[in-house]
């Protein structure tokens, strides 16, 4: 049991904290709410991978002397870690053009509460 | 919409004018130039240490936004022009494509950095340098749509 | 040279047009939109070069950076990406000559930054279609889906909102396919396609890569706008302008088609999705056929004829959907050509809108009247043209893909989506026949007044946008005429040994 | 309304747990992501960037090495991202003060 829950207490957080942000995305109603949502939701994913990288007693991506390139059990897995490079930027961009949107929004309906913007659409 | 956008953004907003406290202003000009050193040395030293391109770009762009809030828009335009970063952007983008773009025209595929016509370095030098120089375009392009998506959402 | 790299340089041509318009906007304004024509017209000279290469030798496989595939990454030119990368170059090419005039009327002061947007959309679905690693493929689709975003935010008052939706459904579908693909990379420990479909026999029944794929064709059917997840489309496609319609309608959703039709025909075990898997197929299916009859009531209830398309393509991507569940050859081939039709004749009824909204200011269907016969004949054609071939009669290229379709239905014995298509036919022609009756015999008052005596003025489309409009139309009937040659020479090279 | 979608996230989350708890356990040297070769015959890209990045660079960073070398393709990618994200705000807020 113990084993278990060391084992994938980490997944299991990240699958919780997936599920709140798309009931962020989901349920709430003011528009800025749902950008937070999609927020953890990308943070969320990200850290996913980097749990895939994690290897017991292995020490960051960069060459150790002492250790050499012979012990890849040294090193904890580089891929994983620079694709999130990547996805950390797609999420910050998003969330740029995600504001800009709601900038746009605002200027227009002078609202982000979402029955009321239903309500001034008419 | 554009109407009401240009009444907006013809008087200037809280946001875009300067700061009224001295302490302020005195500490950002001096800790500015500190962020860019930091960046610069984040960005050259991406070879041996967590670093790189981005990481560096970003912090240039931090040293150019802590300008940009402290000082309002107007008196920071010198050191980073609103009309200048997008276009800067592009360019950063099209080193980077450009480069792999060269390595097609000698020969190999495409961003292989083993045909850079540099001749009289070895190979793992030649991808050694052609990553730096790959990395010059990721940080120009990341510093200034940094910039420019701050100026945007202020609204000019 | 340029053969064993065509599969880079369709991307990047649109990529690299997408930079340099920025620049050269910067000199000249006039200069971006012939860099954008310059540029597709040089993607499609590739695509067609890649497409003749593939057809020679088969399947490229193009090592990025030199390295091979399971450490780099690899893009794969085989019949099906060639395929889809020349249509979309063909349909991207004729937009790009048809919007000058369109944006100038409906965006104005923001040509440049348009044309570069719509190049970085045109080039991450290329680079989509062409990559061969789920992690590329991510990436591509984030650039198509950020260009999208903006794209569809400009247009009318309303556009800002439905932009929005479009961003929070978009986002959350690309976050799934990343959760998916994270699933799937730690249980294989790979992300290259052709790698992962070599270790799915070992790995295939455990729910962690049951569940990654689900995620996966979740993500794409949040992008693809399958039945129930096609909340955004119809609000995004009205509200944007002609020009971004018109690139996004035709091309958008059938990229994402295509992402499924690579996962789920070149990437899982075919044993395995023939016997455990056939659920999710099914599932595909039930809702494509759910999607094309929900689609086609949705349609006839509107008044705005952009909207109407919109619906119409709800149905459209029901089709290919039906397709992709039927796993037989008959239903590839049908999928497939309904894929080429649809993008050419939604591309086509789209420019006709764009033509209306350029002349009478609106596309709105109960303000037409038969002044529109005379004022703009040459688009009414069209329309009546790019009409038929959605309803799907005989000579025109529409009745192809509904054929294959319904004969891969009949030989399975599918009779379920036999019906959808059936009854979807009779749908398409009450929405067609109610614009055309308007266009063709609705007196301009209600005096009964017959106008056909009377002259009203020609204002027809400017022939810049005229030529492409009539372009579509006249190739529908071409793509008709042809369909025999195209399924033999160019689909039944693509369709995966295994089926 | 609301009931189907507190419905639809609950058996979203047990889905998911589910899935993940069949992953190999965190940390475990043993999973495929960490091996040397593939059951396919394939060598896996995490250990082979570990043990050839110094030899093919001479960069001791491996994350730069796959950052921009071996896969510098979504390296491309993404700074085409961050330049979509420019253009696109520009687009959707453009006010037109932006002259030289």
């Amino acid at each position: 049991m113990l084993e278990f829950i060391q084992g994938y207490y980490a997944y299991i957080f990240l699958a919780t904290a997936f599920t709140i942000g798309l009931y962020g995305m989901m349920v709430k109603q003011n528009l800025m709410k749902k950008v937070l949502g999609m927020s953890i939701v990308a943070a969320t994913t990200i850290m996913f991978w980097i749990v895939g990288a994690y290897k017991e007693g292995a020490g960051v991506t960069v060459l150790d002397p002492r250790y050499g390139v012979e012990n890849p059990e040294m090193y904890l897995n580089p891929l994983p870690h620079t694709l999130m490079l990547t996805a950390i930027v797609v999420a910050v961009v998003t969330l740029g053009v995600a504001l800009a949107l709601l900038i746009g929004i605002y200027r227009e309906y002078k609202t982000l509460d979402e029955p009321t913007l239903l309500e001034r659409m008419k | 919409m554009s109407t009401s956008n240009k009444e907006l953004c013809s008087k200037e907003t809280a946001m875009m004018a300067p700061t009224e406290s001295p302490i302020i202003h005195l500490a950002s000009r001096g800790i500015s130039p500190v962020i860019l050193l930091i960046g610069l040395y984040v960005f050259f030293h991406g070879h041996y240490s967590p670093g790189g391109g981005f990481q560096g770009g970003v912090l240039l762009a931090a040293a150019i936004l802590l300008l940009r809030l402290s000082l309002g828009t107007s008196l920071s335009q010198p050191i980073m022009p609103s009309w200048i970063t997008l276009r800067l952007s592009a360019l950063g983008a099209l080193i980077f494509a450009g480069i792999g773009l060269v390595s097609i025209l000698f020969g190999g595929n495409y961003l292989d950095y083993h045909y850079l016509p540099i001749p009289w370095l070895d190979p793992a030098y030649l991808r050694y340098y052609g990553i730096l120089l790959v990395e010059v375009g990721v940080t120009i392009t990341v510093m200034t749509t940094l910039v420019a998506i701050y100026d945007d959402l202020l609204g000019c | 040279m340029i053969s064993s790299q065509s599969p880079i340089l369709i991307p990047m041509t649109f990529l690299f047009a997408a930079m340099l318009i920025p620049l050269v906007g910067a000199v000249n304004r006039a200069a971006a939109h012939l860099a954008a024509v310059l540029g597709s017209a040089l993607a499609l000279y590739f695509s067609v070069i890649g497409m003749q290469t593939t057809l020679a030798q088969g399947r490229i496989s193009y090592h990025i950076a030199g390295w091979m595939p399971p450490i780099g990454i690899e893009f794969v030119l085989d019949p099906l990406s060639a395929f889809v990368c020349t249509l979309l170059c063909g349909v991207t090419f004729i937009v790009m000559v048809f919007g000058k005039r369109s944006v100038e009327y409906e965006i104005p002061q923001k040509e440049i930054a348009f044309y570069s947007l719509s190049m970085l959309l045109l080039g991450g679905l290329a680079g989509m279609v062409m990559t061969g690693d789920l992690f590329n493929l991510y990436v591509y689709l984030e650039i198509a889906a950020l260009a999208g975003y903006a794209l569809v935010a400009i247009g009318d008052k309303r556009a800002v909102v439905s932009a929005f939706r479009y961003l929070v459904m978009g986002t959350v579908g690309a976050t799934f396919y990343l959760l998916g693909v994270a699933l799937i990379f730690i249980s294989t420990g790979t992300l290259n396609m052709a790698d992962i479909a070599q270790l799915m026999p070992l790995v295939h029944d455990s729910p962690a890569v049951i569940v990654g794929l689900v995620l996966i064709v979740l993500g794409t059917a949040l992008k693809m706008a399958l039945f129930p997840m096609h909340a955004w489309l119809p609000d995004a496609y009205t509200h944007a302008s002609t020009t971004a319609t018109a690139l996004i309608a035709p091309i958008g959703t059938k990229v994402s088609a295509y992402v499924l039709f690579r996962v789920l025909f070149f990437v899982v075990d075919p044993d395995h999705l023939r016997t455990e898997m056939l659920n999710l197929l099914q599932i595909i299916g039930y809702l494509g056929a759910a999607g094309i009859i929900w689609g086609s009531i949705m349609a006839i209830c509107q008044s705005e004829l952009k909207r109407m398309l919109a619906y119409s393509s709800v149905a459209q991507v029901g089709y290919i959907a039906v397709g992709i569940a039927l796993a037989s050859p008959l239903g590839f081939i049908g999928a497939i050509l309904h894929a080429l039709n649809h993008a050419v004749m939604k591309c086509c009824l789209f420019l006709v809108s764009g033509n209306m909204r350029l002349r009478l200011g609106h596309s709105s269907i109960p303000l037409m009247t038969n002044g529109l016969r005379k004022s703009m004949p040459w688009t009414s054609a069209a329309f009546t043209l790019a009409a038929i071939s959605m309803i799907g009669l005989p000579p025109t290229a529409g009745f192809f893909g509904k054929w294959y379709l319904a004969l891969g239905a009949i030989e399975q014995s599918h009779w379920i989506f036999l019906t959808a298509l059936l009854i979807s036919t009779i749908l398409n022609v009450a929405y067609f026949f109610r614009v055309m009756e308007r266009m063709y015999l609705k007196p301009q008052d209600p005096g009964g007044v017959d106008y056909s005596e009377q002259t009203i003025a020609r204002s027809e489309a400017p022939a810049s946008m005229l030529i492409p409009t009539l372009f579509l139309a006249i190739s529908l009937l071409v793509l008709g005429f042809a369909n025999a040659w195209i399924v033999t020479n160019l689909i039944v090279p693509m369709i995966p040994g295994w089926l | 309304m609301k009931t189907l979608q507190y419905f639809l996230l609950l058996a979203f989350l047990g889905v998911l747990i589910v899935a993940v708890t069949n992953l190999p356990p965190r940390g475990d040297v043993t999973s495929p992501v960490h091996q040397h070769v593939n059951p396919a015959g394939t060598p896996v890209a995490g250990t082979y960037f570990i043990q050839h990045a110094y030899k093919d660079t001479k960069t001791p960073n491996m994350v730069t090495v796959i950052l921009a070398d071996y896969r510098a393709f979504d390296t491309l990618g993404e700074v085409i991202v961050v330049f979509a994200g420019g253009i696109a705000c520009f687009f959707i807020l453009n006010v037109g003060r932006r002259k030289p």
